[in-house]
């Protein structure tokens, strides 16, 4: 009785709602502020072409600082949330599959690399490249060639933190010389493409981890 | 021989540290230390941690001198900030400002006060190889910066990421080595946070779609001009998603088993710190660019809130069995008061009220979560029950959770007297004697289980102590560490003139 | 209507659907799967309701791509706690809490 | 009506429908390829909205990514349960 109730003044409160969402929304004017020209007119000064790329990590690139911290965040929970030690022994999958995988991970690194590159100008980048990556890590898993994570060895932990370190660090560094990631326009375009490089790496890393750290319980 | 020391001045004076912007460092530093103590392994970084948080601590008390010494200050809620800080060089509306007045000096502050002392403790309540604090440090750095970030951030979108990565965070450390009572916990608090930071999003959306920008400074004189039906909504979709984060009564289901369930130190940093970041940001929107939404009623209902949370959280704390579930219980009933500052808001006082009711109940709470996990060490179980005769074991940890009690129970000299006076006075003042009739009602409550648990440890023998075999003997810092936190909450009442001239500011 | 407009208003519907799945349903990975549509909502309002009048602007969508990131670390978190507990308890949902 | 916006609405009635079901429907398997099949409108979504780089992370991320993880749960909880069974 008591869930019934219950479902019945949630169901009511979110039609409500939408019901006056939809109505406010359709008399909305115009927005008094348009941030499509700034980001335009001052695309030349960011080091990319691409306008997202540019809002990405140049105009609001803070923002995107404190996402690699959540993700990497989200891994340490998984490793602190903790499960049994040793490491998932995979099933071996059939060769035929296993020979398509071997021959499936370089080009899949490739079209990562690739899409990394293409992110300056054209829609793509690191976290697009990451997840290409961090796929093929997986893939690999999957039919038997690689084995699960079980703690992370150093190793490990510099890959998984250490495109948010530089990040971080070349963050701290533009701070000195003035404006925390104030990129200066001549050196803009080469410091993110280290910056999209070192990301590409850890969060393929972060990302595949988020699968074989939890093959851990799968025994 | 003046020359050959000049070099040393730039390190003396922030003024001619340009580079030393305490806004940007109090949230590269944690960060910094966070990622060291990941990369350093499972256990370690403890004094990467220490090392961090007395340096952010400086930074937070130099950042409130710069506050304090610029006479033209404008005051707190202004769009316009005293320290100011342009990500990328960019400046709002294009890129993030992060901007800092009085009232996030004061919370950056209490961060990195309550984070030093409880990073003490936490080196010596984890010993090595205890699941539960293995990731502890960089997931404590990741908090403290989340802290940090949100407490400098002017630009809506941004304080939503920084509202995750201090969820996430949180919930992490809750799970951490957890059993299945803990990750029961671990998972209501993440989806109560991700539900509350995802109608903030929504809000966030909405406003960005009625004005075209997030940037808090640009947006309050645009709200102010008009304010189209849709931006009401998206007032609303903000406030009761980052209530709910702030486990405000009806909402504060989660918080008692999440608090009462996570390792002491967890509890501490979560009820001293956690729940106030978003209570910050209820208060920075509600005088800042929401104030000509608001009617009275909205602060009206607030206060009643408040007023519920006291009489429901004392009543379950009263009745609680287990003490981290009593002190979890009280949070809720102490967060209650921060709500009663709202139909006050038209004068200053109110607001340092507020603040100093966070500040009161941070050290308290803080010092008391700690000082149970020592009872709960010694005598091996988290009952009110099992407390009897521990005083002959714990007088300093005794004593710590006294003073923490007095705070909470508003006795002189403490800083809670302080913060509840007031709130009576400005409720007076303003004729609202049912808001001080409230505020004295939550006094006495907190009073009976406070002196509910030292009744228990005091005055009933501990005849069966003995039976239970030898008693496990607790680190001396542990000890001290919580009665460090339970004294300053009773200190800060004598010192709390900085602390109101801090968000007297140019008022 | 643009199909700005017309997403926004989609999302907002998904929004509701989704807060009234993670407040409502018992089963855990179901209650991750509704906040992922309560995100997806809230990113379609975002990019949607900023471009109403059908001009693409790259703040939202860069906003978005960091809102996505957050959700997919938020539901690996999420996941991980729900497998952990099913292996203490053998269950998918969350036990009682008595509240002391 | 255009052809633009006939197609929009097709696609936001979709959209809404793979929601409902994903919620809705009785087994928890059908629910995540119901997801995946949502995430998967949503890419197309994105691209009517003119928001390539969206798209690209909603189908490599939001869909594949989040997808994935759903699946992978799902049959460790599904291999747990059978062992649980068997012993």
């Amino acid at each position: 009785m008591k869930a019934l109730a219950k479902t019945f003044v949630v169901v009511w409160l979110a039609l409500v709602f939408v019901a006056a969402a939809i109505g406010a929304m359709l008399e909305l004017g115009p927005a008094a502020l348009d941030l499509r020209a700034p980001v335009t007119d001052h695309l030349t000064d960011t080091g990319v072409s691409h306008p997202v790329t540019a809002v990405l990590l140049n105009y609001r690139g803070y923002d995107t600082l404190l996402e690699i911290a959540v993700l990497l965040l989200a891994l340490l929970g998984i490793l602190a949330a903790g499960g049994a030690a040793g490491s998932a022994a995979p099933k071996a999958a059939h060769p035929m599959l296993q020979a398509s995988a071997r021959l499936a991970a370089p080009l899949m690194i490739l079209v990562a690399v690739y899409l990394l590159w293409a992110g300056a100008f054209l829609p793509g980048g690191a976290f697009q490249a990451g997840a290409v990556l961090a796929a093929a890590a997986v893939l690999l898993h999957l039919v038997g060639l690689t084995r699960g994570w079980d703690s992370p060895r150093l190793r490990l932990r510099l890959g998984l933190a250490g495109g948010f370190a530089l990040f971080l660090a070349v963050a701290a560094a533009l701070l000195t010389q003035g404006a925390l990631l104030g990129f200066p326009p001549a050196w803009a375009g080469e410091l993110i493409m280290l910056i999209e490089a070192g990301l590409t790496v850890s969060l393929g890393l972060i990302l595949a981890g988020f699968f074989l750290f939890l093959s851990r319980d799968l025994r | 021989m003046t020359d050959a020391l000049d070099w040393l001045a730039p390190l003396v004076s922030l003024d001619r540290l340009a580079w030393l912007d305490p806004l940007a460092w109090l949230v590269v530093l944690p960060l910094g230390w966070a990622t060291l103590a990941f990369v350093l392994g499972s256990g370690r970084g403890a004094w990467a941690a220490l090392a961090g948080v007395s340096l952010q601590l400086w930074l937070a008390v130099e950042l409130a001198g710069t506050i304090l010494a610029d006479g033209a200050t404008p005051p707190v809620g202004a769009s316009e900030m005293a320290a100011h800080h342009a990500v990328g060089g960019w400046g709002a509306p294009l890129g993030i400002d992060l901007a800092a007045d009085g009232l996030s000096a004061a919370m950056l502050i209490l961060t990195q006060m309550v984070a030093l002392p409880l990073a003490v403790y936490a080196r010596a309540y984890f010993k090595a190889g205890d699941p539960a604090g293995a990731w502890f440090w960089p997931l404590m750095g990741f908090l403290i910066a989340g802290l940090n970030a949100l407490f400098v951030s002017a630009d809506l979108f941004n304080l939503y990421v920084t509202l995750e990565l201090v969820g996430l965070a949180s919930v992490g450390i809750v799970a951490a080595g957890g059993g299945a009572q803990q990750l029961a916990a671990a998972l209501r608090y993440l989806f109560v946070s991700l539900v509350g930071s995802g109608a903030y999003l929504l809000g966030v959306a909405l406003i960005y779609g009625a004005y075209g920008t997030v940037s808090i400074a640009t947006l309050t004189p645009l709200i102010a001009a008009e304010a189209p039906r849709l931006v009401w909504l998206a007032a609303g979709l903000m406030l009761v998603g980052l209530l709910l984060k702030t486990a405000l009564f009806p909402f504060h289901f989660w918080l008692p088993p999440a608090h009462g369930s996570a390792p002491a130190p967890v509890s501490a940093l979560l009820s001293a710190l956690v729940v106030k970041a978003s209570f910050y940001l209820i208060l920075r929107l509600w005088i800042g660019p929401l104030e000509p939404l608001l009617p009275a009623a909205a602060a009206w209902l607030a206060a009643l809130l408040g007023a519920l949370a006291i009489f429901w959280g004392s009543y379950r704390a009263i009745r609680a069995v287990k003490l981290k579930r009593l002190i979890a219980y009280s949070t809720v009933a102490q967060l209650g008061y921060l709500f009663l500052i709202f139909p006050l808001l038209a004068q200053p006082a109110a607001l340092q009220a507020g603040v100093m009711q966070v500040f009161a109940h941070g050290l308290a709470k803080a010092g008391m979560f700690a000082a149970a996990g020592v009872m709960i060490r010694a005598t091996g179980q988290d009952t009110v029950a099992g407390l009897a005769g521990a005083v002959d074991r714990l007088p300093v940890t005794l004593f710590a959770f006294g003073l923490a009690g007095m705070t909470l129970m508003g006795l002189p000299p403490s800083s809670g007297f302080l913060a509840k006076w007031q709130i009576i006075e400005a409720a007076l003042a303003q004729g609202y004697w049912i808001i001080a009739v409230v505020a004295l009602a939550g006094g006495l409550l907190a009073a009976l289980y406070v002196f509910r648990v030292l009744r228990q440890a005091f005055l009933v023998s501990g005849a069966d102590v003995a039976e239970r075999g030898p008693v496990p003997a607790v680190p001396r810092t542990l000890e001290w560490s919580a009665f460090v936190l339970a004294a300053a909450s009773v200190l800060l009442g004598l010192r709390g003139v900085e602390l109101m001239r801090l968000l007297g500011a140019g008022a | 209507m643009t199909s700005g407009l017309l997403f926004a208003l989609v999302g907002v519907a998904l929004f509701a659907l989704g807060v009234a799945g993670v407040v409502l349903i018992a089963q855990l990975p179901r209650r991750i799967l509704a906040f992922n549509l309560m995100g997806s909502g809230a990113f379609l309002v975002l990019v949607g309701l900023a471009q109403r009048g059908d001009l693409p602007d790259p703040v939202p969508h860069a906003m978005v791509l960091t809102g996505i990131v957050v959700a997919v670390a938020a539901t690996a978190l999420a996941l991980a706690l729900v497998r952990r507990l099913h292996a203490l308890t053998g269950r998918l949902q969350l036990p009682e809490d008595d509240g002391d | 009506m255009t052809l633009g916006l006939a197609f929009d609405l097709l696609l936001a009635c979709a959209l809404l429908w793979s929601a409902w079901r994903t919620l809705s429907t009785p087994r928890l398997d059908r629910a995540i390829i119901l997801f995946i099949a949502f995430g998967l409108l949503m890419t197309i979504a994105w691209i009517r909205l003119s928001a390539p780089d969206i798209a690209l992370a909603e189908a490599a991320i939001g869909a594949g990514l989040t997808g994935a993880l759903l699946l992978d749960a799902y049959g460790a909880l599904r291999q747990r349960k059978r062992r649980r069974k068997a012993s």
